[in-house]
């Protein structure tokens, strides 16, 4: 199983989920980010009094799934996600060593859907 | 000697009658800068509020030094008087100007409702100040003001023998504002990815609807001194308009709640929607009828800002065009009608007296409007650059985020 | 002519003074909206903020149509009249119809901060309509209206030799408002784990304290035109009830903070009990006596609604029912005790004379909303699904998040 | 009869116009709530409101008790006369009494912003209770009231042929209010971090400027309260005052925007930097005159803020001495300049009988103040604990986060 | 040492963090997202335009724990998050390479409580 | 590849992010947490009743690094996040499998810078 973490402009997390619905994944968690990565920042000053931000608004998804579904979800991830502009972001997998559903018990892959 | 005292308390009185009305109107403002924050994203929210606020400045050194005297002439109220003759002569004079400098100052606030989150602060307030100090004052100088063209004693009265009603400025404040509103929306174009490449629509979500809905209080609250201190004087004050202008209003609530189906935009743009159509007429209406035409003016916004949006395809922010355009300029005609002796009015207007008048003002809003950012376009740009847009005006242009701390 | 003159202005000046009266308690309803939307969840949020604005205009339309007629007749003011006719007649009467809507629309205000994000939108707005429409009016008729029981000239000043004494509606608007919510209250039952099965108390949050704190500054302020405006006109205005209005206020705030060690709902709400508490008699009391009946209030709310919450295990969101129906009652009687010269006050009243009111008040009101509550229940019920109310009333009855843009 | 009726009447009106100045200005304390809310951090919001309303509950009662008669003498409205006593002869002095006491207030509502987010809250409530029952009163006696030191035929005016003039309290409100907070704030020292060990200044961000420019918007609504009923009764009243209010603030909104290249805290504090300004000569100036004013105020604060937070590393969180401490100086100071005739205004001040008050009020005000916190210091302690400071006054004071839902 | 992650339903932090109490764990990390799972989502509309909203208000915690801890914590925010109902949640497992306390620098299984 | 994560106090954000562009770390996600850890909570009350909170508001960075850059990367974070007293923080390294970045399809070390 993998975790697999995406970091994403906000625009793009409406086509990123029609993609993952496309290939049958549902089942995600997200949340409002702040990134900073190769998209430039910007200046703040409130009183003048100047600070540098670099960190723009990103939202970030998190899909477990099982080792088959990494490179559909990756894919769809790309798909809804790729504008081809500076800030589209990243994905990053990372190794699931278990998933248990709460309400049921359930434990490894049968969890995870 | 008791007469002059009583004279001097009259005087008095109607200057406090002014004053009151001038206040709540002035904080009508705050409630336009307040609807425009909660309609638009948070990267746009501090924009909305230093737009206003400055504008409210822009507009008054420009109205006080071009545009009152437009309208009205420079016989009782001149700036180089000194402070005493001031006071001597034009103590009721000085503060009508206050309460009509309100009225001017929703122009830009108006249509600061309808290019945000794109438009350029500077250009856009520019475009704001030509239109108070000349675009406007013009239309009031026809209407209420030193050219006899629309007004009482005017070319239209000998025409149709009814001179055109705009009580409280349906048209000459808010349908004007609409329709100068419309080009600036159409010239400027859509936000980023408002509308795909196909043409889909992908609504952008408002920010905070407690800050919309607060917008929408504080404008309802002070449209009462909008429309009941639109009588000048505490002499021809009428309870009828304030009557009118409570029935309009819950007619746009009404009509905004159920067409909508809850929705709480409609809803509190609704009770907006029934005041900006009541103005015209609000002092000649039965309440039944100033009912009647805020519900209609509660659907004309609903519909209106749906065909705009969706169909046609303006990216009309907070549906100004829908709201102060299209609902003043029925509120223009509705006079016309409903306050015909026949639907139980007070009568003395006639419909084609209303028609002419809203007509022109259409007219002439749409050029002056086109003929203004047109230029501005060609020659300053009137539009953020797109990764100004994206970062957003609070960023690109006021240098901080609505909740600084919040940044990281 | 100059005496014809001087009346018209002086009937003017009522008219002002009725219509500034009006507006500021209009402007009170927005501090309703508020003050629940900082208390209830955010899920409850645009709810509160649609179910006050659409009770406002419901409750004109009925009040107008028939409350108003119930409590005070046909005489000078039927809306059947044509304009011109109401305005030669009824110009006093329309403004005085607005100001009075005001303190009717209060009744579903109140009730709604007690039923807040269970109820179901359109059977609790039916029963506000009711209670607007037929309950209110006919206690009002009883106090201030045409129905000779309590008022000036009543059976009850034959029988004690005081009339009931509700200046601004301590009894009449809030304690009924109060004793209206109770029944909701207890029929609809708590929120959805606000009490353990085993009956331990879960407290769920508020979600903003600006917001509540927002809303009880827009309520206080606009409540010195509610109790000073009450006067009806601008010679039967009095300085004291500004002061003693102040007065209670400050000893709301006061006992509100020092009880409750510094909480913020309670120091908020305590100046909206002292205000509740006065309204009866705050054309008699001494300041320090008014001060001491709002000290009194302040503590009434803090252990009341710890009482009701905690111990009575009533979910009464706002604390409506100690805030309004025990402060309301609480000033009711206060007015025959304090009012009276022994305590410096003005006289004129009796304890009894108020004592057979409020208790008159109290069943007639609790009665009315079980037999509304409890029919609604039994027909189209009153209480949003389990669903629903999990996923809370904006999304499931309005359609949008309080924050549709921070909605991922 | 009939001048008997009319006599009446222009009490009255009087009474009115007191009261909606008294209402006015009361409002303005949710602006100073809201403008602080906005301008701290979230962990010190409950904190700002509490206490700003509970600052108000206290200074009624001092001011009530002490502030008042020493400030006026007790002649005609002592609060052991029982109510019918007071209404008899002292409806306008009650009234009078609520206006001033919203002046009073104003102490420490300016001193809060200043010591905001460290400060003790009993202490510094104490403090302000001390200012608002002596120290104030006794400055205001020396100006509009019972003490003939720099009034209409005082001292000063024999002295110098001119009395102090400051009409709606520039100096004895404001610049009171700001030098009062100066030495607090020196006295408190920064918050937590504010400034580096080595000097550096760590910027704090403030939470939300919609709040911050919602308390703004009310103090500017309100502040045409302060000014035009400064004037103390109708007759009085002057348009120049609303005029000159309205310049003076469009002056402060202009330079605050400008200087500071968008800046909305600039922005819409310039607003109040204009109108604190202008309070002194608003009945004595020509608007251009007052637009002047108004515009150095907005740089004196935009520069101020700046010096003192900066340079001078003295951490004046809302920056309330340069906002009304300096900017009240410069209008005490202005109202003899731009005053006289020469440039246009009323005349009949004189720079000297400005200049020696203005500097009089500074020295009694730093004084008092150094003393008052210098003794609290040494007695209960008027600063948080390093702990109480890390976790915010919210939660180590008041027991609760501004949005309580959101705490996990 | 593992990273164990839980997302549940906001209503259960309160006992979550009880049950964790009972057996010793008071370290943690929390914060607010939106869920995506086999809960319904709903409709939303403003202004006549219709937005279909599948993400549910959750809470997630990051437990980093030493081996043995990891079913005494599972155990525990089941217990605590358990409603039996749909939309309780999910819990992952994921390995953790090192854990280092800031404040001493200490590192390991010594720095994880 | 590893993913670092660090839970530190929201005012030492500024010093971290000063402590990483000097070792020419810029790429990272942030956001707000709430922690619970060795540092008391406090108390809150509304309207008369008590919640025990203890959780501190914290602020979590996310960087993901090729192996070299562990090092400096941790040790940035101490120097910008150490103040010595409670509460500092922690350090949490997990390995990382794959990072893709969306705009370009990279995958591996070259996506991660
Ligand atoms: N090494 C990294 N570690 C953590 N987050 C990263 C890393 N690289 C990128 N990100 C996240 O991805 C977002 C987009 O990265 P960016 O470099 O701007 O996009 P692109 O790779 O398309 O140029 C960043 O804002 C940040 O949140
Ligand atoms: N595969 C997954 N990947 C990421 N998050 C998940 C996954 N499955 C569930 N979740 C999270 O857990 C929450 C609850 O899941 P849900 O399926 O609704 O509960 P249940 O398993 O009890 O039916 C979701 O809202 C989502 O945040
Ligand atoms: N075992 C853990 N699992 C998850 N988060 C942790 C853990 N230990 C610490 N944290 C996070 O680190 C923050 C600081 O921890 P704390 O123990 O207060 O600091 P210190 O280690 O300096 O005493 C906590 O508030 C919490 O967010």
């Amino acid at each position: 199983m993998k975790m697999i973490e995406a970091i994403i402009q906000p625009d793009c997390l409406e086509p990123v989920k029609r993609e993952l619905r496309k290939r049958d994944v549902s089942k995600m968690t997200v949340f409002h980010v702040k990134g900073c990565g190769k998209q430039m920042g910007y200046t703040e000053s409130y009183r003048g009094q100047t600070h540098e931000v670099n960190l723009m608004q990103k939202v970030c998804i998190r899909v477990a799934v099982n080792d088959e579904f990494v490179r559909p979800v990756v894919d769809a991830i790309i798909e809804g996600a790729r504008t081809g502009e500076i800030g589209d972001g990243k994905i990053f997998i990372q190794p699931l060593e278990e998933c248990i559903r709460i309400r049921t018990g359930e434990e490894g892959s049968d969890a995870i859907g | 000697m008791i007469e002059d005292s009583i004279l001097t308390a009259a005087r008095n009185l109607d200057v406090l009658f002014l004053f009151l009305g001038a206040v709540m109107i002035f904080s009508m403002h705050a409630g336009f800068a307040f609807l425009e924050v909660g309609s638009v994203r948070r990267k746009s929210q501090v924009n909305a509020l230093n737009k206003i606020i400055f504008e409210w400045a822009t507009s008054t050194i420009v109205y006080f030094v071009v545009g009152f005297p437009i309208a009205y002439g420079v016989k009782s109220f001149h700036f180089w008087q000194s402070a005493d003759q001031l006071m001597a002569t034009g103590s009721g004079e000085m503060m009508r100007f206050f309460l009509l400098l309100g009225f001017a100052a929703c122009i830009p606030a108006i249509i600061s409702g309808g290019v945000a989150e794109r438009a350029k602060f500077w250009t856009n307030t520019l475009a704001g100040a030509v239109f108070v100090g000349l675009v406007y004052p013009f239309f009031e100088a026809l209407t209420w003001g030193q050219i006899p063209l629309f007004g009482t004693g005017s070319w239209l009265e000998n025409l149709t023998g009814y001179a055109f009603h705009d009580y409280a400025g349906s048209v000459v404040v808010h349908s004007m504002g609409g329709w100068l509103a419309l080009p600036a929306v159409l010239i400027l174009g859509p936000r980023r990815k408002r509308y795909g490449l196909d043409g889909t629509s992908a609504p952008i979500r408002v920010s905070s609807i407690p800050f919309l809905a607060l917008g929408s209080w504080i404008l309802c609250v002070g449209w009462f001194g909008f429309n009941v201190m639109s009588a000048g004087n505490l002499g021809g004050m009428s309870a009828l308009v304030a009557i009118n202008s409570l029935m309009a209003m819950v007619g746009g609530i009404l009509a905004g709640m159920l067409i909508s189906r809850n929705d709480a935009g409609f809803t509190h743009n609704g009770a907006l929607a029934g005041l900006v159509a009541v103005c015209a007429g609000s002092d000649l209406y039965h309440p039944m009828a100033a009912l009647f035409v805020g519900i209609v003016a509660g659907a004309v916004f609903v519909f209106g800002f749906h065909i705009v949006t969706e169909v046609l395809k303006i990216d009309d922010v907070l549906g100004v065009w829908p709201l102060h355009g299209l609902c003043g300029t029925w509120g223009g005609l509705a006079a016309g009608i409903f306050g015909q002796k026949f639907f139980g009015g007070m009568g003395g207007v006639s419909f084609v007296a209303q028609l002419i008048p809203v007509v022109s003002q259409i007219l002439l809003s749409f050029t002056a409007s086109a003929l203004v950012y047109g230029v501005l376009k060609m020659t300053f740009g009137i539009r953020l650059t797109e990764q100004e847009e994206l970062l957003g005006p609070d960023l690109a242009v006021h240098h901080v985020e609505s909740q600084p701390e919040e940044a990281l």
